[in-house]
């Protein structure tokens, strides 16, 4: 029986003023019906583009086919004209795409958006659709189907607006869904669900899923076969078991690798003496501004009563869903951010929030998540790492002097200084960003999700940066993240937050084998790729012999 | 058309005018013409701006008029006698004559007029009754004006409108009377209606007093705020006249040149326009005699005529126009066209040019009145410059012009004046000394110039009988002030006035535009 | 940024615009040179029709060479147009930033002061007080400066307000840096290209409110800008044209090349709206 | 519903505060100014002792001091009674209302075609983006942004009503003619179009550039791409997800042209002899007549508040999400 997709030698140009030619180069590739195929690699790889090159959804000025063809259901599409792909999209073919947020049209409401689905491909009998409607709603899951469908976007959670995705895709019940990263923007445990509904839906419809992803995890957690991509081809396909655990081409297994153990075994450095940093009772209400005239709402409240401790040369991961007031706590502990109650103390002292004394500033600074904003576009990159210093009292001179020093110590040669952030990669910019924290020789270091904007191999390269700064300096460190794999491969100890509160405090070995906290629990249960871990870390502990290779001088640095 | 007009040549066209008026008059027919700017009212006895006389001389009508060689015509008075020590003027006044309203009109109208309504709103009627001892009604229409003193010009004042009395019957604020608003007169034309910012629409009075008489139907005054679009609507035949003002003169010679388009000057035998460049005499070094001079011959009068009026003017060298009966051309100095006397003069006053050859500075208030009297400062302003006077032309509209001539803030001033046909009510009070520090208007002593000799001459010859002995004392004030130069006279003005030739009788008086129209007709 | 050249050529209406603005500048700095001594010079007979012999434009009913008057027509009215945007953005810059910046209370009061000079009906406002304070350079200046300013200081408010939530601020704040050094360091640098793109659209406008006003009769009569030159000339439209028109023209190419250059910025400065016109 | 009935209550209570703060700038503004109305109305009467013109200052209440006078004034407002005209004799309230419907007709006529064809032409211009169609049309808008209103006016009226003859060079209708119905609707049409295609086609020019702006800004977003992945088709994407999305920005931004569209009638109504209050403010101020300027000042703020609050109703209306702004 012919395949659901069959993709032969399929090449698409970029646009000239792209880094390279082709964006997809002779890919060939087959989707079977009901099958989930997963199309795993970094950004740039193409994954995205050959995904929508099947439902002619390439923006026509910028991506064209230049070679090759793909099948659809034994039916050429690839010189398919704009009315024929209409057809095909929607009825044949779902899409679901990453960013929850913009993905739906903010002025109407989530009902009629699903309805319009089923209409675009219906002959117009009105009357059965607004039932067919609440009966998607009522199979994606969604909380109270008969009001919600007269709600709008803005009103949805992130998970809720994805599930409206997936009814809108399934509406007419396609043939194949195609999924880019549905869930990369989503936290762990929402992430979790969607995916255990689209493998349900899957079964329940027998559509084919081609599941586009960067997260070896969820590829372990809902994968049937697995195609790895890098620089527009595939390099390898096959069983998803055989490539996680097998994989043959050098590239896959050091993607594989670079994914960060979650082991509980590694025995923490414990803290001697008086913590660092302690925080007691930190309370902070979220006080949003509206106009006087409007009734209090009700006092939302992002800190509600949290408090940890950090020793000297610890490093303690802060993790949390997003709202669970992680950032929130790491910009009090900065100064960035004041509080209503409970008291900071920083070696001793009690500190303030913004109103913070002069001295005390630079021995707390702070590493920025968006590698893209954290940089002023508009400075050299030796001012944006000197200028700090020199405010700070530092003479020029000396500033200078240390700058070269950080630079090469972060990985980066010296003439990186006359150059403009928009000159360097994601992860050199990360590096930056570091330097400039270490520029005023900080003695606690709060790091907010530094490595979630990067792709598993670089994010790899910086975590390990990050290890021997901290052994070198003797600095201690607060790892704000989302994701526990991150958390267990840098930590000594491992706080989980929730809603404002401190739900787990330990050792990675006793959070991650042995969590007291429901909550904490819950988390853990939804890392995906849990089954695949434990598969892993047999292989990896017969490793273990030889020295753990770092994988810094695999990757060049300036990739 | 040649751009000088001989006298000649005015004659003529005025008799052209009056010969076609035997021709056969067809009755009906609408005139078009413009008023601009839009007038606050068409009430004549409120204020006596151009656009408000141009509509409302059509409305009320005023005891006389005046012929082009400015003899008295008998209009609301078929006749008067004049007692020979010039005290008493006896009107008899025209019987069934109604007003629009249909009450007729009296001497009763007449008195009231002239003792209460006109003094209250207008100074120049105060000047006038200020003249008069009393004013007496022997019957219903008789009025008969004792004066003081013979005042022989008094004879000129009655172009001024008589209103209907039984309108403000109890009324004693006559600025907001209501009446004020109902514009009921007793001329040839009724108010019909006005659409502001649109057009004034006048119809035939049916029961006028002059028989057969108007011959129009009615008159529309458009109101169109743009020179360009006022040439455009002549152009364009929406229009039948257009008056001086209201176009660019240049373009009323491209105009003259269509077919079945009439130029005429007559028309403002009685008003007499005069052009200045008043020289405030109070101001150093103004007040040196020498330096006045200078100006004067710094300044060639006709270029102003030729290329700023467009040709539509005539030099005069002294305070009448042409058109006065009193003009005495043999006294008065002519300052004719001579830098280099000028630059003589000046280094005679002491006043050396300095480094970069200016003399001294002055500020130069143009009037507002559009382009021609702009072009007219910036002249000014490079004349004066040729000869070391650096001139400042301070930008400043209407109300901003007449508070800093009438209070003495300025250094030159633009201005243009109606001498009227009698110098003891035109230019008198204009070369008479003044006290305090405000002349009142922009037709009062601006200049501040003060002659002992002038101040009597000019009294004695206002109230003097004897038409000879009159003469005889304007011509020596004349011969003075032409001398003293207090102000430059730039020219004596040429109003033009444009007219489809299908337009008849337009001009049959010395008020020209001004008059009633009960005698223009429309040739089919 | 891609480089201004490549910019020009895949853009042909900004080079366009860059041209004409070049020989606009030129005119302007080399009025004395091409046309010394004074413009209101009257130098030859009055009404000379365009072309004839040595004056290219002609000359108006006084005789003065029209084409001297356009050269330096052309200096005034552009120090009319910089002087004016040069206020706006130094005024509108502060009080964007600061609203932009600290937000609440203050961004309130602020936008309600921008919101009321823009609610005036900005053209009466101007010949208002152009009116009253007697129209000289600085009058005419000021007076549409004073409804020129709101413009950009929305742009400002609404590029700060979404910087000052950038970590790089936040990073700035960490590291001990005042306020004043971080809006003046950091954010305004950011802010350069909308408030560039926006005052060269904005300068259009202002050469056209300034036309406007000379047009009513209400500029100044001792400097001579195009708006005066047209203002005068237009009386005598039916019988010389050319005194309004080639001014006319002169304000148009300067207004359009304007235009050009300022969407030729937009496209420079940020590449990401490329091709999408002015941003509101 | 409740927040948005706050929120217009708000912009209401600051549309007041606006208006007041216009009343007070422009009363001081004009009692600075050089030469007041007795001094006008004295000169028109051609001749005025100075005791004439005192009496007429003391008359019309102009020698008390500035702050008393702006109280009397506001104290007046607020019964609605504008005051006096100084040079008409009678209530400004009345004068404008002649003139007031001929601005509104002018300016509602030159709003609504520039915001037609200009989201149209605009929206077009988006759709073909890059095309010889887009690049025209982008280079007509900035053409028509570039011409100088009245320069337009007097070239139209030279081309359409001199050498061509088709239409009216000036004013609102046939003087004279005393049209009815019809007729007289398709007189004053006539007379319409020039001006208000002069006027609009200025701010026409405007529309069209932020129109394609948004309208280029909203195909970039995902939720269109979904709509396209949902097989819609086009024409409906078009009109239900861009357009719907582009129009919330061109309705702030039109509404806060208001101010300059009445401004600039001023210029078109002295070019076509339009009997607007344009015109009349520009006439008002010459005379100094303070109360009927003021009163203009007033009136033409209170529309642009008035497009302003319905640009924010509308904008409530059209955009769900709006409970979150103040």
């Amino acid at each position: 029986m012919t395949a659901l997709v069959e993709i032969e030698n399929l090449s698409i140009a970029l646009p000239d003023d792209a880094d390279r030619h082709l964006a997809v180069e002779h890919v060939s590739l087959r989707v079977d019906r009901g099958e989930v195929l997963c199309l795993v690699g970094e950004s740039g790889s193409g994954k995205s583009v050959l995904a929508a090159a099947i439902a002619g959804l390439l923006p026509p000025k910028q991506l064209r086919v230049t070679a090759g063809n793909i099948r659809f259901d034994g039916v050429d599409v690839t010189r398919f004209s704009e009315a024929s792909f209409r057809r095909l999209r929607g009825k044949r073919i779902g899409f679901i795409f990453q960013e929850p947020m913009s993905a739906l049209n903010p002025v109407l409401t989530v009902g009629r958006q699903i309805e319009e689905a089923l209409a675009a491909h219906a002959d117009d009998d009105r009357t059965g659709r607004s039932a067919r409607v609440l009966e998607l709603v009522r199979a994606t899951r969604l909380p109270d189907p008969e009001n919600i469908v007269h709600r709008y976007p803005h009103q949805l959670s992130g998970g809720q607006r994805q599930r409206v995705m997936i009814a809108m895709a399934i509406a007419n019940e396609p043939d194949l869904l195609i999924a880019d990263e549905p869930t990369t923007a989503l936290d762990v445990t929402t992430q979790a669900e969607i995916l255990r509904l689209i493998l349900d839906i899957r079964q329940r419809l027998g559509l084919a899923v081609l599941f586009i992803t960067h997260d070896f995890g969820v590829v372990a957690d809902i994968a049937d076969r697995v195609a790895v991509m890098k620089e527009g081809c595939i390099i390898e396909t096959g069983a998803a078991s055989a490539v996680l655990e097998q994989p043959r081409d050098s590239y896959t297994r050091r993607l594989i690798e670079a994914v960060p153990v979650l082991r509980a075994d590694v025995a923490g450095k414990s803290a001697a003496g008086d913590p660092l940093l302690s925080v007691e009772g930190l309370v902070k209400t979220y006080r949003e501004r509206r106009a006087p005239w409007r009734r209090a709402t009700s006092q939302a409240r992002a800190l509600d009563g949290a408090g940890l401790t950090i020793g000297r040369g610890e490093t303690v991961a802060l993790v949390g869903e997003s709202g669970s007031g992680k950032t929130t706590l790491g910009q009090c502990i900065v100064g960035l951010a004041d509080w209503d109650a409970g008291n900071i103390r920083f070696d001793g002292r009690e500190v303030g929030g913004t109103a913070r004394e002069r001295a005390l500033r630079p021995r707390i600074q702070m590493v920025f998540q968006d590698p893209f904003a954290s940089l002023n576009p508009r400075h050299r990159v030796r001012r944006i790492l000197t200028e700090a210093a020199i405010v700070n009292g530092l003479p020029r001179k000396d500033a200078e002097k240390r700058m070269l020093g950080l630079l090469s110590r972060v990985g980066l040669d010296a003439a990186a200084a006359e150059r403009f952030p928009h000159a360097f990669s994601g992860g050199q910019r990360q590096r930056i960003g570091l330097a400039r924290a270490l520029m005023l020789q900080p003695d606690l270091l709060v790091a907010d999700e530094p490595v979630s904007a990067l792709d598993v191999s670089i994010q790899a390269q910086i975590l390990d940066l990050l290890a021997e700064i901290r052994r070198d300096l003797g600095l201690s460190m607060l790892f704000i993240t989302h994701d526990l794999r991150v958390a267990s491969a840098v930590a000594d100890r491992i706080v989980v937050m929730q809603n404002g509160r401190i739900a787990e405090d330990g050792t990675p070995d006793q959070v991650l084998s042995r969590p007291r906290s429901a909550y904490a629990r819950a988390l853990l249960a939804a890392v995906p790729g849990l089954g695949w871990e434990s598969r892993r870390q047999r292989v990896g502990r017969a490793a273990a012999e030889y020295p753990a290779i770092s994988t810094r001088q695999l990757v060049p640095p300036s990739s | 058309m040649s751009r000088f007009l001989p006298s000649f040549a005015l004659s003529v066209a005025l008799s052209l005018s009056a010969w076609s008026s035997a021709s056969a008059q067809t009755a009906g027919g609408t005139l078009n013409l413009i008023v601009q700017p839009e007038p606050p009212t068409v009430n004549v006895g409120v204020n006596r701006l151009g656009p408000t006389t141009y509509v409302g001389n059509k409305i009320y009508e005023g005891l006389l008029t005046y012929s082009a060689d400015l003899k008295p015509v008998p209009r609301l008075a078929e006749s008067w006698t004049v007692s020979d020590d010039g005290l008493v003027y006896t009107f008899n006044l025209r019987r069934n004559v109604k007003w629009h309203d249909g009450e007729p009109f009296t001497a009763k109208d007449v008195v009231f007029s002239f003792e209460k309504f006109l003094p209250a709103l207008q100074a120049r009627s105060r000047l006038n009754l200020a003249e008069v001892k009393e004013i007496a009604t022997p019957d219903d229409h008789t009025v008969v004006f004792t004066l003081k003193a013979a005042f022989p010009a008094f004879i000129f004042v009655h172009n001024t409108a008589v209103l209907p009395a039984h309108l403000y019957e109890g009324v004693t604020d006559f600025r907001n009377a209501e009446a004020n608003t109902k514009f009921v007169g007793t001329g040839p034309f009724k108010f019909a209606e006005w659409k502001k910012g649109s057009f004034i629409h006048l119809v035939k009075n049916p029961d006028y007093w002059g028989d057969g008489k108007p011959y129009l139907d009615d008159i529309f005054f458009h109101v169109i705020p743009d020179a360009n679009s006022r040439a455009i609507a002549f152009e364009t035949g929406k229009v039948d006249v257009l008056r001086a003002g209201d176009v660019e003169n240049f373009d009323i010679r491209r105009l003259a040149e269509l077919d079945s388009v009439e130029l005429t000057e007559a028309g403002w035998e009685i008003l007499q326009p005069v052009g200045y460049i008043h020289l405030n005499n109070r101001h150093k070094p103004l007040d040196d005699l020498r330096v006045r001079q200078a100006i004067a011959h710094a300044i060639d009068r006709q270029f102003i005529i030729d290329t700023i009026f467009a040709g539509f003017g005539h030099e005069t060298n002294g305070p009448l126009s042409r058109l006065s009966q009193f003009k005495d051309t043999a006294v008065e100095t002519k300052y004719e066209y001579d830098p280099a006397k000028a630059n003589a003069l000046l280094d005679e006053a002491g006043l050396k040019p300095d480094a970069n050859g200016v003399r001294f500075e002055v500020q130069l208030v143009p009037l507002p009145y559009g382009e021609l009297w702009q072009r007219q400062a910036e002249y000014t302003r490079e004349a004066l410059a040729a000869v070391g006077i650096t001139v400042n032309l301070v930008a400043t509209d209407v109300p901003g012009w007449f508070k800093r001539l009438t209070s003495f803030d300025y250094d030159l001033g633009q201005n243009f004046v109606y001498t009227t046909a009698d110098p003891a009510v035109g230019i008198s009070y204009a070369y008479t000394t003044i006290e305090g520090d405000n002349a009142g208007t922009t037709g009062g002593n601006v200049n501040g110039y003060s002659n002992a000799e002038v101040d009597r001459l000019l009294a004695e010859a206002g109230h003097e009988n004897d038409a000879e002995k009159r003469r005889t004392l304007y011509s020596q004030a004349q011969k003075i002030i032409s001398a003293e130069v207090p102000q430059i006279w730039t020219h004596d003005i040429v109003f033009p006035t444009l007219y489809r030739e299908k337009v008849r009788n337009l001009i049959t008086s010395g008020l020209g535009t001004d008059e009633n129209f009960a005698d223009v007709w429309l040739a089919k | 940024m891609a480089r201004p050249r490549e910019i020009l050529s895949r853009n042909p209406g900004a080079a366009v615009g860059v041209a004409l603005l070049a020989a606009i500048l030129l005119l302007a700095v080399f009025a004395d040179l091409l046309y010394p001594g004074d413009p209101w010079r009257m130098a030859a007979r009055p009404n000379l029709p365009p072309f004839s012999p040595g004056y290219l434009f002609g000359t108006d009913m006084l005789g003065r060479d029209l084409a001297a008057g356009i050269a330096h027509g052309a200096r005034v009215t552009l120090l009319i147009a910089s002087a004016v945007t040069g206020l706006a953005v130094a005024f509108g810059v502060a009080v964007g930033a600061v609203a932009g910046y600290f937000g609440g209370r203050v961004d309130d009061v602020a936008m309600r002061f921008t919101e009321f000079f823009q609610t005036i009906p900005s053209f009466l406002l101007t010949v208002v007080i152009v009116a009253i304070v007697a129209p000289s350079l600085t009058s005419i200046i000021l007076a549409i400066a004073v409804v020129s300013w709101p413009q950009i200081a929305r742009v400002v408010r609404a590029e700060v307000l979404s910087l000052a939530g950038q970590d790089f601020v936040r990073a700035a704040r960490v590291g001990g840096l005042s306020t004043p050094r971080i809006i003046w360091g950091h954010v305004l640098p950011n802010v350069l290209s909308p408030v560039i793109v926006a005052a060269s659209l904005m300068t259009a406008t202002v050469i056209l409110i300034e036309s406007g006003i000379s047009f009513l009769g209400l500029g100044n009569r001792d400097f001579v800008s195009w708006g005066y030159l047209l203002g005068t000339g237009r009386t005598a439209f039916r019988v010389n044209w050319w005194l309004s028109t080639i001014p006319g023209v002169a304000i148009f190419l300067t207004v359009l090349s304007l235009n050009l250059v300022g969407d030729g910025l937009n496209d420079w400065l940020n590449p990401r709206s490329s091709g999408r016109g002015k941003r509101a | 519903m409740m927040d948005r009935l706050g929120f217009l209550t708000g912009r209401a209570a600051r549309a007041i505060l606006i208006l007041f703060g216009v009343i007070v700038l422009n009363f001081v503004l004009l009692r600075v100014a050089p030469g007041d109305p007795a001094s006008v109305l004295a000169g028109d009467q051609g001749a005025a002792d100075p005791a004439f013109v005192e009496e007429l200052r003391r008359d019309l209440g102009l020698d008390r001091s500035i702050p008393a006078q702006l109280w009397v004034y506001t104290k007046s407002l607020a019964q609605l009674d504008f005051g006096q005209s100084y040079r008409e004799q009678r209530p400004v309230v009345g004068i404008i209302a002649e003139r007031l419907p001929a601005t509104l007709i002018l300016t509602l006529t030159a709003f609504g075609f520039a915001l037609a064809a200009g989201i149209s032409l605009g929206s077009m211009a988006a759709r073909h983006a890059g095309s010889l169609l887009d690049t025209v049309l982008t280079s007509v808008s900035v053409m028509f942004f570039a011409m100088p209103l009245f320069w337009i006016g007097l070239m139209a009226i030279l081309l359409f009503s001199v050498w061509l003859g088709w239409l009216p060079s000036y004013g609102m209708a046939t003087v004279g003619a005393d049209l009815s119905g019809l007729s007289y609707v398709a007189d004053i049409a006539s007379h319409l179009l020039l001006p208000a295609l002069t006027l609009g086609l200025f701010y026409m020019a405007i529309y069209m550039r932020v129109t394609r702006a948004s309208v280029l800004d909203v195909l970039d977003r995902d939720f269109v791409r979904t709509a396209r992945a949902k097989g819609l088709k086009p024409g409906l994407i078009w009109r239900r997800h861009v357009l719907r999305n582009a129009l919330l920005p061109i309705i702030t931004f039109a509404s806060l042209q208001a101010g300059h569209l009445i401004g600039g009638s001023i210029l078109i109504e002295t070019v076509f002899a339009w009997p607007g209050i344009g015109r009349l403010a520009f006439d008002a101020l010459m005379q100094r007549d303070y109360n009927l300027l003021l009163a203009i000042f007033f009136i033409t703020s209170a529309i642009v508040v008035g497009i302003n609050l319905v640009a924010d109703i509308l904008y409530v209306a059209a955009d769900p999400r709006i409970e979150l702004g103040a």
